[in-house]
C-alpha cells in the first residue's frame, strides 16, 4: 500500500498520474464504456412498469384497458408485437407503427376521441405522456426477439419505398436529408457518433435501441419523438404525429435493421 | 463516522428531515437507527474542507480501491461510478466530486455482511476529478480519476 | 431562399416540363413532395415552403448526391452569382462573435424566432480550435485555418465559402448560410475572422 | 406520492447482488424553469435490509442522477431472502419496497 500521507492538493497531484489522457482512439473506446456503464445502471424499467399499469387501466367513455389491443399478432399478445412493427392492418388498410396503433386502440377499444388521445403525445420528465409509458412497456415485451418487418404487402412494400426516398430528400434553408448526417460511415457530430441508417451494419443496433430512456434529461423518448427532433434539426416543417410519412421513414428503418435482436427500451446519453 | 457507530440522534432543535419526519410520525422508531443526514459535510463548497469534514483529509493512496468510471461522460447528468474496496475492514465508502458546487456526492456504510462495493449515477456539473474514499480501522484510503464531462449531441 | 426554385403543383405543367428538362428525372420525387405536403405541417418559422426543392436540392437528391461535370459547372456557376459581399469589401469581422456562432447549433429551427440565436454549428461538424475536443468529423478539420488560407484572397473564399458552399462544391453537406438568410453578412464577416484571425484559437 | 421502487436481488455465486431503482426527481436547488428556481428535493438517507438486519446506510446528496440506481452486494445470501429499501428525502417523504432475492 502506498504509504504516503500527503495533504489533499498534493495527493491530487500525486494521483493525477492515474488519469492519463485521452488520445482518440480511446475517446471511442471510453464513450463506449460510458455508454455500456449507462446501459447497465439505466431506470427505463420504471417507465415499463408505469406502462403496465396503463395498459391495464380502464379510460375513457367504455371505460375499458388496452389489454385487448391487437398490435399485429393477435388481440392483447405484447410478446415480440414490436419486433414485428411497422405493418399493415387489415382494419384499418393501413400500414401502422407501434404509436399510431396504441392510438387506434384507445379510440376503438376505450372510446376516446382522437384529438383528445393526441393532445399530448411528447411529454417532459416531470409528466411523461401515456404513450411514453405504454411504449415502454410494450418494446419491453420483445426484448430479445428478432426484428422481423416485412413488405410482402403492397402497402408496406410502397411504404418502405416512401422511406427509402423520404431518407434522401435534401430539402429546407440548410439542405439537409437524413443522409446528410446518417449517411456516411465513421462521421460524428461534435462527440456524437452517426450510424448510417441507410445499411444494416448502421441501423440494427441504433433501431434495437430505440426508443430510449434519455439520461440528459431523465426522459422516455419514442420514436416518433426521435423522428420530429430530427426533422426540426434538419430544419424542416413538424411531421404530423403518426402520419403516413412518418411511419414510411420507420419501415424504412425497420426493414433495414430486420434480423437484429430488439434490445429496447433503450438508454442514452 | 464515531468509531462505536452509536447514533446520534440529531438535537431536538435539528431541521434535519428525519427530526421531522419521526415528529410527524411517518417513521416507525427503528428508522431512529438511521444516522441523520450530514448536513455540515454535504454542504461543504471546498474539496479539501469537504476531505476534512468526513475526516479524510490526509487520506492515502491506494490501488486497493477500485475506482470504475469512464474518461469520457457523453452528459454530466449522469455519471457510471462503480466502486469496490479491498482493503481489509472497510466500513464506509464516500464519493468526492471536485469541482461540484458541493464536493461531497454521497457516503455509504456496510454492516453485517455488506460487500464494501457500490455503484451509483452521479451528476457532474463540468469536467473534473472523482475521489472515492474507503474507510477502514479508522484510516481512510483514496483512488480518483479524471472525468471529462462532454456536450453529446447536435448542439441544436 | 429559394435560387431557381421549383414552385411547381404535381401535375402541373411547370411540372412537366421540369420533367422533361430533366431526361433522368425521378416523378417519384415529386410525389415525395406531394406526401410531404400532405403530412407535415407548418410550425413557427419552419414554413412549409421548405419542403420544395429548389434545382441544386433536386439535382444532388435524384442523382445521389453525384451530378454530371456539366451540370456542376453550369449550377455552381449559377450559386456564385447569388454571393453578396460585403459593400466595404472588408470580409474580417470579430472573431469572438465569430466563436460563439461556430459553437451554436441554434437557429431557424421552429424553436426560434426568425433571426434570433442565429448559429452555424459549425463545431457539429469540423475540428475548429485545437483546444475544443467536442467536434465534428462531417467536414475536414480547419485546424490552423490561417495557413491554410492566407491573405485577402483567403478571406474572401472563406466568406463565399459560407455564404454559399454550393458554388465550389455543389451537393456539399455544408448549408449555404448567406444564400439561406441563416446568417447576416455581419455573422459570416465574424465567422470568417474566427477562422482566419491570427489571435482566434483556431489559429493557436 | 412518490413514483415507483423495484428491487431485482439475484444470487451471484459468493454475493447476493441487490439492484434498486427509484422514482425521484433529485431536484438540485439550481434548477431554473420558466426563470423561478426549483426547490432543492433529494433523497437524504437509504437504508438496505435483508431479512430485517441492515446491511447498507447511504447517505445521498443532489448530485446523485435523477430516478437513481444503485448496487450494493452481500456475502452469500440464499434464495427467498428478504430485501426491504426505504428511502428519505428532504422534504420528509419516504418511500420503500422490498423484494425475495431470486
Amino acid at each position: 500500500m502506498l504509504a504516503l500521507r500527503t495533504s489533499a492538493v498534493l495527493a491530487a497531484a500525486a494521483l493525477a498520474i492515474a488519469a492519463a489522457p485521452v488520445h482518440a482512439q480511446d475517446e471511442k473506446k471510453e464513450i463506449e464504456k460510458y455508454q455500456k456503464m449507462l446501459a447497465e445502471g439505466s431506470p427505463v424499467e420504471l417507465f415499463e412498469l408505469q406502462g403496465e399499469d396503463l395498459w391495464k387501466k380502464p379510460q375513457g367513455p367504455k371505460h375499458a384497458s388496452l389489454e385487448k389491443c391487437d398490435l399485429g399478432m393477435g388481440p392483447g399478445v405484447l410478446k415480440g408485437a414490436y419486433a414485428h412493427l411497422p405493418r399493415y392492418f387489415a382494419d384499418t388498410g393501413r400500414v401502422m407503427d407501434l404509436e399510431s396503433r396504441l392510438v387506434h386502440c384507445m379510440v376503438t377499444l376505450q372510446g376516446r376521441d382522437y384529438k383528445e388521445a393526441t393532445k399530448r403525445v411528447f411529454g417532459n420528465a416531470d409528466k411523461p405522456s401515456e404513450l411514453e409509458y405504454l411504449v415502454a412497456y410494450v418494446v419491453g415485451k420483445s426484448r430479445g426477439v428478432r426484428i422481423a418487418v416485412s413488405t410482402r404487402n403492397p402497402k408496406e412494400k410502397a411504404a418502405y419505398e416512401l422511406g427509402r426516398q423520404l431518407f434522401h430528400y435534401r430539402a429546407g434553408p440548410w439542405d439537409f436529408s437524413c443522409g446528410s448526417c446518417h449517411g456516411v460511415a465513421g462521421k460524428r457530430i461534435r462527440m456524437q457518433s452517426l450510424p448510417v441508417l441507410d445499411k444494416p451494419s448502421g441501423a440494427r443496433h441504433t433501431y434495437a435501441t430505440w426508443p430510449a430512456y434519455r439520461v440528459s434529461n431523465s426522459q422516455m423518448k419514442t420514436f416518433q419523438w426521435r423522428l420530429n427532433d430530427c426533422y426540426r434539426q434538419m430544419r424542416f416543417p413538424e411531421p404530423t404525429f403518426g402520419s403516413d410519412a412518418t411511419v414510411a421513414l420507420t419501415m424504412f428503418l425497420a426493414v433495414t435493421a430486420n434480423g437484429e435482436r430488439y434490445a429496447g427500451p433503450g438508454t442514452k446519453r | 463516522m464515531d468509531e462505536g457507530r452509536r447514533v446520534i440522534l440529531r438535537s431536538a432543535g435539528a431541521t434535519g428531515a428525519l427530526a421531522v419526519a419521526l415528529a410527524a410520525g411517518l417513521l416507525k422508531p427503528e428508522r431512529v437507527l438511521a444516522a441523520a443526514w450530514d448536513e455540515s459535510a454535504f454542504r461543504q463548497k471546498d474539496v479539501a474542507d469537504a476531505l476534512k469534514s468526513i475526516g479524510a483529509d490526509n487520506a492515502v493512496a491506494s490501488k486497493e480501491v477500485v475506482l470504475d468510471v469512464p474518461e469520457i461522460a457523453e452528459n454530466g447528468a449522469v455519471v457510471p461510478v462503480e466502486i469496490t474496496s479491498h482493503v481489509p475492514g472497510t466500513t464506509s465508502i464516500a464519493v468526492v466530486i471536485d469541482k461540484n458546487p458541493f464536493p461531497l456526492s454521497s457516503k455509504f456504510s456496510f454492516t453485517e455482511g455488506a460487500l464494501p462495493y457500490v455503484k451509483l449515477n452521479v451528476k457532474m456539473g463540468q469536467s473534473s476529478n472523482i475521489r472515492v474514499i474507503a474507510e477502514a480501522g479508522g484510516k481512510h484510503y483514496v483512488a480518483m480519476r479524471e472525468v471529462k464531462v462532454t456536450i453529446g449531441g447536435c448542439g441544436g | 431562399m429559394k435560387s431557381k426554385n421549383v414552385h411547381v403543383l404535381l401535375g402541373g405543367l411547370a411540372a412537366a416540363l421540369l420533367a422533361a428538362q430533366l431526361a433522368y428525372a425521378d416523378p417519384t420525387l415529386l410525389e415525395v413532395r406531394a406526401v410531404m405536403h400532405r403530412d407535415f405541417h407548418a410550425r413557427g418559422q419552419a414554413v412549409m415552403s421548405r419542403v420544395d426543392q429548389d434545382d441544386v436540392q433536386y439535382l444532388c437528391t435524384v442523382t445521389h448526391n453525384k451530378p454530371s461535370a456539366k451540370q456542376v459547372k453550369e449550377m455552381e456557376a449559377d450559386q456564385l452569382a447569388m454571393i453578396r459581399y460585403p459593400a466595404d469589401g472588408n470580409y474580417m469581422g470579430d472573431w469572438k462573435r465569430g466563436a460563439k456562432i461556430a459553437a451554436s447549433g441554434k437557429g431557424m429551427t421552429w424553436k426560434e424566432k426568425p433571426g434570433q440565436n442565429r448559429g452555424g454549428g459549425c463545431y457539429n461538424c469540423h475540428q475548429l480550435s485545437p483546444k475544443q475536443p467536442s467536434y465534428g468529423t462531417i467536414g475536414p478539420s480547419l485546424k490552423h485555418y490561417a495557413k491554410v488560407r492566407p491573405g485577402v484572397d483567403g478571406q474572401k473564399y472563406v466568406f463565399a465559402k459560407i455564404y454559399d458552399s454550393k458554388a465550389f462544391n455543389l451537393c456539399t453537406q455544408m448549408p449555404r448560410f448567406g444564400t439561406s438568410h441563416s446568417l447576416t453578412e455581419q455573422d459570416i464577416k465574424d465567422v470568417t475572422a474566427y477562422l482566419l484571425d491570427p489571435a482566434s484559437p483556431v489559429n493557436q | 406520492m412518490p413514483g415507483p421502487m423495484k428491487i431485482r436481488a439475484t444470487l451471484k455465486g459468493s454475493y447476493t447482488d441487490i439492484r434498486v431503482l427509484m422514482s425521484h426527481p433529485m431536484e438540485t436547488g439550481q434548477r431554473k424553469v420558466k426563470g423561478k428556481l426549483v426547490p432543492a428535493h433529494f433523497i437524504e438517507n437509504i437504508t438496505v435490509k435483508v431479512n430485517g438486519k441492515t446491511v447498507v446506510e447511504a447517505q445521498t446528496s443532489q448530485s446523485i442522477s435523477r430516478n437513481p440506481v444503485f448496487a450494493f452486494r452481500v456475502k452469500g445470501g440464499n434464495k427467498g431472502d428478504k430485501v426491504e429499501i426505504g428511502w428519505v428525502d428532504n422534504k420528509g417523504e419516504s418511500n420503500k419496497t422490498e423484494a425475495a432475492v431470486a
